[in-house]
């Protein structure tokens, strides 16, 4: 079992959707539930199995699709995929527990279920083409998710986000499919495994070509300005359990593949393109929150805070050094439980009154202080107070990025301001005031079930805010795994320069410590 | 005058344009029909014009099949045809326009 | 000793979300009353730990746990109680223990009691946790959460639009000022690799100015943000609507004074940029000024209060700039407790005047509440800096200092500012316990506020009066870490001169004060008057017009421009060119679907059209590659 | 000289025809020329030597094709005057000279280089009959069969598409039951006509 352990948590989703269309449908709950559980019960086991001290890929696995293309199914999961692993089996298991009466509730969550073996796909293959595979096939959920269960305006909102999405991965598997043809002719065998593809030193112009391929990508995945525009209308339409996924979960496989990807096979190219992709991250930043401060619905405020956040995301990224990847690693942990209990709360109130225009609320603080305090909990947390989630990420994403670039950093710091403005002002129309309208005087608060949702959510919040240790530690080897690759393959000086040596610098800060102490 | 292989050619070639006008502007199926039937024909005379002057047997191998293959597409077009003519009381070409795309 | 730490940092902690479990229920007293005894219990501790360190005990220092450490970085939950930080806790213990036991009384019929007991023990903890941390990081977690729990109390009446506004404000003119302390920290770890003070400060000695001085300057607009200084000041003032006893806590004694700890705490840093320190005292110098300026015509009680405290705040900064750290961190403790008093007296006032803020509409309130009266007068004597109350030593040794250092201009300003403090404190006295009783014209019948709330602001009135003669050995503790510079003006003429000149000066401005606002028939400000109409008038009752600019060139523009983003760029641009971009696509499949328009003819037609188009790739691919070796 | 005479005389004539199939508008013209055609092209197919193949056109063209075609035109309305198709009939013919043009090109392409040889010379000792017979039997023998079993196949298609009710048996029925159907026959007929 331990040795197939990622098969297990890929496909075992999967197996239990289809049986699901056998299940009764007043049980289905109680199934999927139950799934979802043992689910995350088995990812909680492989973060209890995983070797926090080992930097490389665990938990290997191996089977010969296409041997003569180079095409294998090879899994394995390190510091960085682990907790994006075990976060989507969490917030699965969340959302279907929090799943609220939707019509053909089986189909729903049976589609889940099929999303949810995607996801683990897609963050533990190690081949181009089972990630590629993986990947794709994450949109065919989603797609039906928004389409069959979404606003009024779903069948647009969904066909773009499957287009979008499926052109820009279009030329990332170009990209891919040149990565493996460069691999063949530099070894002169055929292969798609990432690790293979770690090995091979390109000279810089290739590297900028396929990083600009990959780039698209991941780019309208995460979604970086100005590829973005998808992601609003997803959101707006999206039913509640598909935006927490979406915001949680999807997102994250864009920044997930930079770090998989994009640095690792192109040190050089990703030190050319910094400055670039950090403007585009700052007008992320700004531009989104600024957005976000105009909006009228409490979703989309929440969809624009994502973009947002993920500009902070990718600016970890592109510090290229330990702290940055990190931090931008738990920044997407972090984001993705704070986004999705967002977008449970605001599930809550749509609930409830069947609108998201902020303008019919206010003064909910009277009638629902529970609610009140949970989302205020969230609120904090996104805007990135110390002692929640968010900060620890958005802390060393900034202090990384800050040792490449003091200015590009001032202006992503914004983020802290910004962030504070449209969250503080939306949360000023929802819950502060009187409360002005008739039908908001008799609302329930939060009931039992959307607790059982929240709190866990609300726990983790704080917990890992204040103890980040057991999620950070493992990361920050694998991070400094990838930094160590770095600079060890980039070929130009400037990127030498760029991209510090973390095991250099280790022995001069231990040295340096001991002094101190 | 000796009569070449090109000779042939280009009757064969005469024949298929011929033919391809008459695919182009014929209304009826049934003239349809027919006129395939000359695009047939024409790529026939080529067939055989070259297996004899290059005394290879393929060519004429190849004129069998096509008229074996002519013969099979007269025989279900027709019916078709008949099947259509019995729905529709007419085989107009601008009548079936269900494949509008 | 570490016990004690622990006890003193983490009682309020507790006593917090032991109120929060009650924030959805009804008022229960017991919400109201373990905070405060654990707030006590606090106290107590902290002052254990103060007697351990005037005994000259070793600072205390734990470690309690891994926070963050990734890469080189490693930050600790690391607390340290030394002379500085002991200082503060005092402050911060004994003022919020007071209040804590004031509030008692005076949310006495708020519903929302619990809820506001979990909020103000969450803000001793924050504000513990700044001052106890023993690095940059842990400093900024209190620094946030109390910016969070200022944010919770000032919109304490939610349901009051101007006091949501205001939390608003206040959080996010402070999140400006963060991320300029956020950078500072990264200036920090960068040049030094690490984030504790002791590790911090022995490296500072080895960088070059310019790098200490965008350090120092980083930091510093973190204070100047969470100290109200100009041009972040905006937001201190709006913060009135909250309850009084958390402008009391919050918004005089302690958070405001966050930054000067700052400095303070950062000495070492400032000490090696002398240019800088020049700076912050000039600020410092300005912001006592300005915000005294703006508190002589105000018509806001707690708005005066509130400039005054502003003012206070400048003189601190101006001490810290010019290196006296022990006397801007002294001025800080006497500055507490006086205006914690000042404040809590303004609660009764309030209380008794049903919530009423104008000073015009009272007068002669001494009648009624004598208590309240005496302790506000006390107050406002220490505020003004008379002998022999604490403000006269404080604020004093600020002036001896600009002096020694030679700084004439900052001097001169701080001494009339002491004139102009004076002034309005007397003026606010004058107005409210003195004078016609103008209530009677608004049907109100004043009382005095419970006894309890009278005993528990006793405390403060003692350290009011007495903060003063604690000064010596409060120098001899703090110097142990401070510069131990000792402000002697050498003549002693110069000295005589100068503090009675001082005094006199200060003593003229109350009676001023005194004398035009007591008078039977005085004017009330209604627009009519001469010195309404005058520019300077104007100037000052619209606060330098500044609220307005910010709200006009900066709030207003920020929300257009957000709109215009939103509706022109981000729709009519990006996603109008994505969806261009999409409609091009369908466009040609819509022009070119008449090919296929199900008439066997036309799709013939095409056929024969696309036979040729092969027919031709045919050909010239054959001619290329029969020619390929002539065209080379 | 009688190649050369036989050749532009059939020649003269195949095109006439076509020519007058698809120009005319009676259909049982067109018909008619198509049959005439068809067995001028067998003449080319005796010219060339390939007696085999030019008696299977007649029999299979001009004899089962052609019949079947007669039998449909039964079906239709032939006297009518068939329309055409509207369009321009200089791109028509245009397109077809092109298609023409480039059809020769490529096909004489390898010829005019020469470097086709055949891979199934034809033996000068037996007759064309028997050649073909040698050839078609042994290395084209699959693909016989599978034209086989695809005319068969048409065959079948043929029937089922044209004929009625293929599913009933009337052998099978009884009287009884061959009168309802022919009941049911005429109301069809009547609904037809009513609607």
């Amino acid at each position: 079992m331990v040795d197939h352990i990622l098969s297990i948590l890929i496909f075992f989703p999967a197996l239990a959707g289809m049986f699901g269309f056998m299940i009764n449908k007043d049980s289905i709950r109680a199934y999927g539930v139950a799934v979802g559980v043992i689910e995350f019960a088995l990812s909680l086991l492989l973060w209890f199995w995983f070797d926090g001290g080992v930097a490389g890929m665990q938990f290997m696995e191996q089977i010969p699709l296409l041997p003569s293309f180079g095409i294998n199914y090879i899994l394995g999961v390190d510091g960085i995929s682990l907790f994006i692993i075990v976060l989507s089996a969490f917030i699965t298991m969340i959302g279907i527990a929090s799943l609220t009466e939707t019509p053909n509730v089986k189909n729903m969550i049976v589609t889940l279920l099929f999303l949810q073996m995607t996801m683990v796909g897609v963050f533990s293959a190690l081949d181009g083409i089972v990630f590629y595979v993986f990947w794709e096939l994450s949109l065919v959920p989603m797609l039906y998710i928004i389409g069959a269960w979404g606003g009024p305006l779903r069948i647009y909102a969904s066909i773009k986000f499957f287009l979008y999405t499926f052109a820009g991965s279009l030329v990332m598997l170009v990209g891919m499919l040149f990565m493996a043809y460069f691999y063949y002719q530099a070894t002169g065998e055929w292969s798609f495994a990432i690790l293979d593809w770690y090995r091979l030193i390109l000279p810089e112009n290739l590297q900028l070509w396929l990083f600009l391929a990959f780039f698209l990508g991941f780019a309208i995945k995460v979604p970086m300005f100005p590829f973005h525009t998808w992601l609003p209308y997803a959101h707006g339409q999206a039913p509640t359990i598909g935006s927490v996924i979406l915001a949680a979960i999807l997102l994250k496989m864009g920044t997930y593949a930079f770090i998989r990807f994009s640095l690792p096979m192109f040190p050089d190219a990703s030190v050319a393109l910094m400055t670039p992709i950090a403007i585009i991250a700052i007008i992320m930043i700004i531009y989104t929150a600024m957005v976000a401060f105009a909006q009228k619905d409490v979703k989309q405020v929440v969809a624009y805070s994502s973009i947002s956040h993920m500009g902070v995301i990718i600016i970890g990224t592109f510090a290229l050094n330990v702290e940055g990847i990190s931090g931008s690693v738990f920044l997407m942990i972090a984001h993705g439980v704070v986004s999705g209990a967002l977008f449970l709360l605001v599930g809550v109130i749509y609930d409830r009154r069947h609108t998201k225009l902020m303008s019919e609320f206010g003064g909910l603080a009277h009638v629902m202080p529970r609610y009140a305090t949970i989302f205020g909990l969230m609120l904090m947390a996104s805007v990135g107070l110390p002692l929640t989630i968010n900060f620890v990420g958005e802390f060393l994403s900034l202090l990384g990025f800050y040792q490449q670039s003091h200015i590009l950093t001032l202006l992503a710091g914004t983020a802290i301001i910004v962030g504070a403005i449209y969250m503080l002002a939306a949360y000023k129309k929802m819950f502060f005031g009187d409360v002005t309208k008739e039908e908001n005087k008799n609302l329930p608060d939060v009931n039992k079930r959307e607790l059982l949702a929240l709190i866990p959510l609300s726990i983790i919040t704080i917990w890992l805010g204040i103890y980040p240790k057991p999620v950070l530690e493992p990361i920050n080897k694998s991070a400094e795994a990838i930094v160590q690759l770095m600079h060890d393959k980039s070929i130009t000086d400037e990127a030498k320069m760029r991209i510090p040596s973390p095991l250099n610098k280790a022995q001069t800060s231990q040295t340096s410590s001991e002094g101190a102490h | 005058m000796e009569i070449g292989l090109n000779h042939y050619l280009v009757l064969s070639t005469i024949l298929f344009a011929i033919g391809l006008v008459g695919v182009m502007r014929r209304k009826n199926l049934l003239l349809l029909f027919f006129a395939t039937e000359i695009l047939l024909n024409s790529v026939n005379i080529a067939f055989a014009a070259i297996s004899h002057y290059y005394g290879d047997l393929t060519g004429q191998m190849f004129a069998f099949f096509v008229i074996a293959i002519a013969a099979s597409e007269v025989a279900v077009g027709l019916g078709l045809l008949i099947v259509w003519y019995k729905r529709h009381g007419n085989i107009d070409l601008d009548t079936m326009s269900t494949m509008r795309g | 000793m570490e016990i004690y730490l622990y006890l003193a940092l983490f009682s309020p902690l507790v006593g917090s979300l032991f109120a929060a479990l009650f924030t959805t229920k009804s008022k229960t007293l017991v919400a109201g009353v373990v905070p405060s005894l654990l707030l006590f219990t606090s106290f107590v501790s902290s002052s254990i730990l103060l007697v351990h360190i005037l005994n000259g005990g070793a600072p205390v220092h734990v470690e309690m746990m891994t926070w963050m450490a990734t890469g080189d970085l490693y930050i600790p939950f690391g607390f340290v109680v030394d002379q500085v930080s002991v200082t503060m806790m005092m402050v911060v213990t004994i003022v919020s223990t007071v209040v804590h036991v004031y509030s008692i009384g005076y949310m006495d019929h708020d519903k929302s009691f619990n809820r506001f007991f979990a909020w103000l023990s969450a803000f001793v903890f924050s504000m513990l946790i700044l001052v106890m941390s023993d690095n940059y990081a842990g400093l900024f977690i209190g620094w946030e959460g109390v910016g969070l729990c200022s944010w919770g109390l000032i919109g304490f009446w939610f349901h009051k639009e101007s006091a949501s506004w205001a939390a608003n404000e206040a959080f996010i003119m402070n999140r400006i000022a963060d991320l300029g302390m956020l950078i500072g920290i990264f200036l920090v770890y960068w040049n030094t690799g690490s984030l504790q003070y002791d590790h911090v400060f022995e490296a500072f000695k080895g960088l070059d100015v310019d790098t200490l001085a965008l350090i120092g300057i980083f930091l510093f607009i973190g204070a100047m943000g969470k100290s109200a200084q100009f041009p972040l000041h905006t937001w201190l003032a709006d913060a009135m609507e909250g309850p009084t006893p958390v402008s009391a806590l919050i918004h005089a004694a302690t958070m405001v004074t966050a930054g000067v700890y700052l400095v303070v705490r950062s000495n070492e840093l400032y000490s090696l940029i002398p240019e800088i320190g020049l700076f912050i005292a000039s600020l410092g110098a300005f912001v006592a000024i300005f915000a005294a300026s703006m508190a002589l015509v105000n018509r806001d009680m707690k708005r005066i209060i509130a400039y005054s405290t502003l003012s206070q705040l400048g003189y601190m900064f101006a001490a810290a700039g010019l290196g006296a750290y022990w006397v801007a961190l002294f001025h800080l403790m006497a500055h507490a407790f006086f205006k914690a008093l000042l404040f809590l007296g303004a609660g009764n006032v309030m209380h008794a005047m049903h919530d009423e803020l104008d000073p015009f509409k009272m007068g002669g309130l001494g009648k009624t509440m004598k208590a309240t009266m005496v302790m506000m007068t006390l107050a406002s004597v220490a505020l003004a800096g008379l002998f022999p109350l604490a403000g006269f030593f404080s604020k004093d040794a600020i002036l001896e200092a600009a002096f020694v250092e030679h700084h004439y201009v900052i001097y001169s300003v701080l001494l009339f500012t002491a004139g102009l403090t004076a002034f309005y404190s007397f003026r606010l006295v004058a107005l409210i316990f003195h004078g016609e009783e103008r209530y009677t014209l608004f049907g109100i019948h004043p009382h005095e506020a419970y006894k309890f709330m009278l005993v528990a602001m006793s405390p403060l009135l003692l350290l009011a009066i007495i903060a003063g003669s604690l000064k010596m050995t409060y120098f001899e503790m703090v110097t142990a870490i401070l510069p131990d510079i000792e402000y002697h003006i050498h003549s002693h003429v110069t000295f005589w001169i100068m503090t009675i000149g001082t005094q006199l000066f200060v003593v003229i401005a109350i009676l001023y004060a005194y004398k035009k606002y007591t008078t039977i028939g005085m004017n009330v400000p209604d627009g009519t008057s001469e010195t309404e109409n005058t520019f300077m008038y104007k100037l000052l009752k619209n606060q330098y017009y500044i609220p307005y600019a910010y709200d006009e060139y900066i709030v207003k523009p920020y929300t257009k421009l957000s709109a215009l983003f939103w509706t022109e760029i981000d729709q009519k641009v990006v996603d109008a060119t994505v969806d261009g971009i999409a409609g091009v696509i369908y466009d040609s499949g819509e022009q070119t679907r008449d090919m296929q328009d199900g008439n066997l003819s036309t799709m013939l037609r095409w056929m024969v059209i696309g036979t040729i188009a092969l027919l031709i790739l045919a050909v010239m691919f054959g001619l290329t590659a029969r020619y390929a070796h002539v065209l080379g | 000289m009688f190649e050369a005479v036989a050749f532009y005389l059939f020649a003269f004539l195949t095109i006439a025809m076509f020519y007058i199939v698809v120009t005319t508008k009676q259909a049982l013209y067109a018909l008619t020329a198509l049959a005439a055609g068809m067995i001028f092209i067998s003449a080319f197919f005796f010219i060339l030597g390939a007696e085999f193949l030019g008696a299977i056109q007649i029999i299979v063209y001009t004899g089962a094709v052609m019949a079947l075609y007669a039998f449909g035109m039964m079906f239709f309305d032939t006297t009518r005057d068939v329309k055409e198709a509207q369009g321009n009939k200089f791109i028509i013919t245009g397109l077809a000279t092109l298609a023409a043009v480039l059809v020769v090109l490529i096909v004489s392409a390898p010829i005019i280089s020469e470097n086709i040889t055949a891979y199934y010379p034809a033996l000068p000792e037996v007759g064309n009959t028997q050649e073909v017979g040698m050839v078609l039997f042994t290395k084209y023998l699959v693909p016989f069969e599978v034209a086989a079993v695809m005319l068969l196949v048409a065959m079948i298609a043929g029937i089922v598409l044209a004929g009625k009710k293929m599913d009933l048996s009337i052998t099978l029925m009884n009287d009884a039951e061959i009168h309802d159907m022919k009941i049911d026959q005429k109301l069809d007929q009547h609904k037809k006509v009513l609607s």
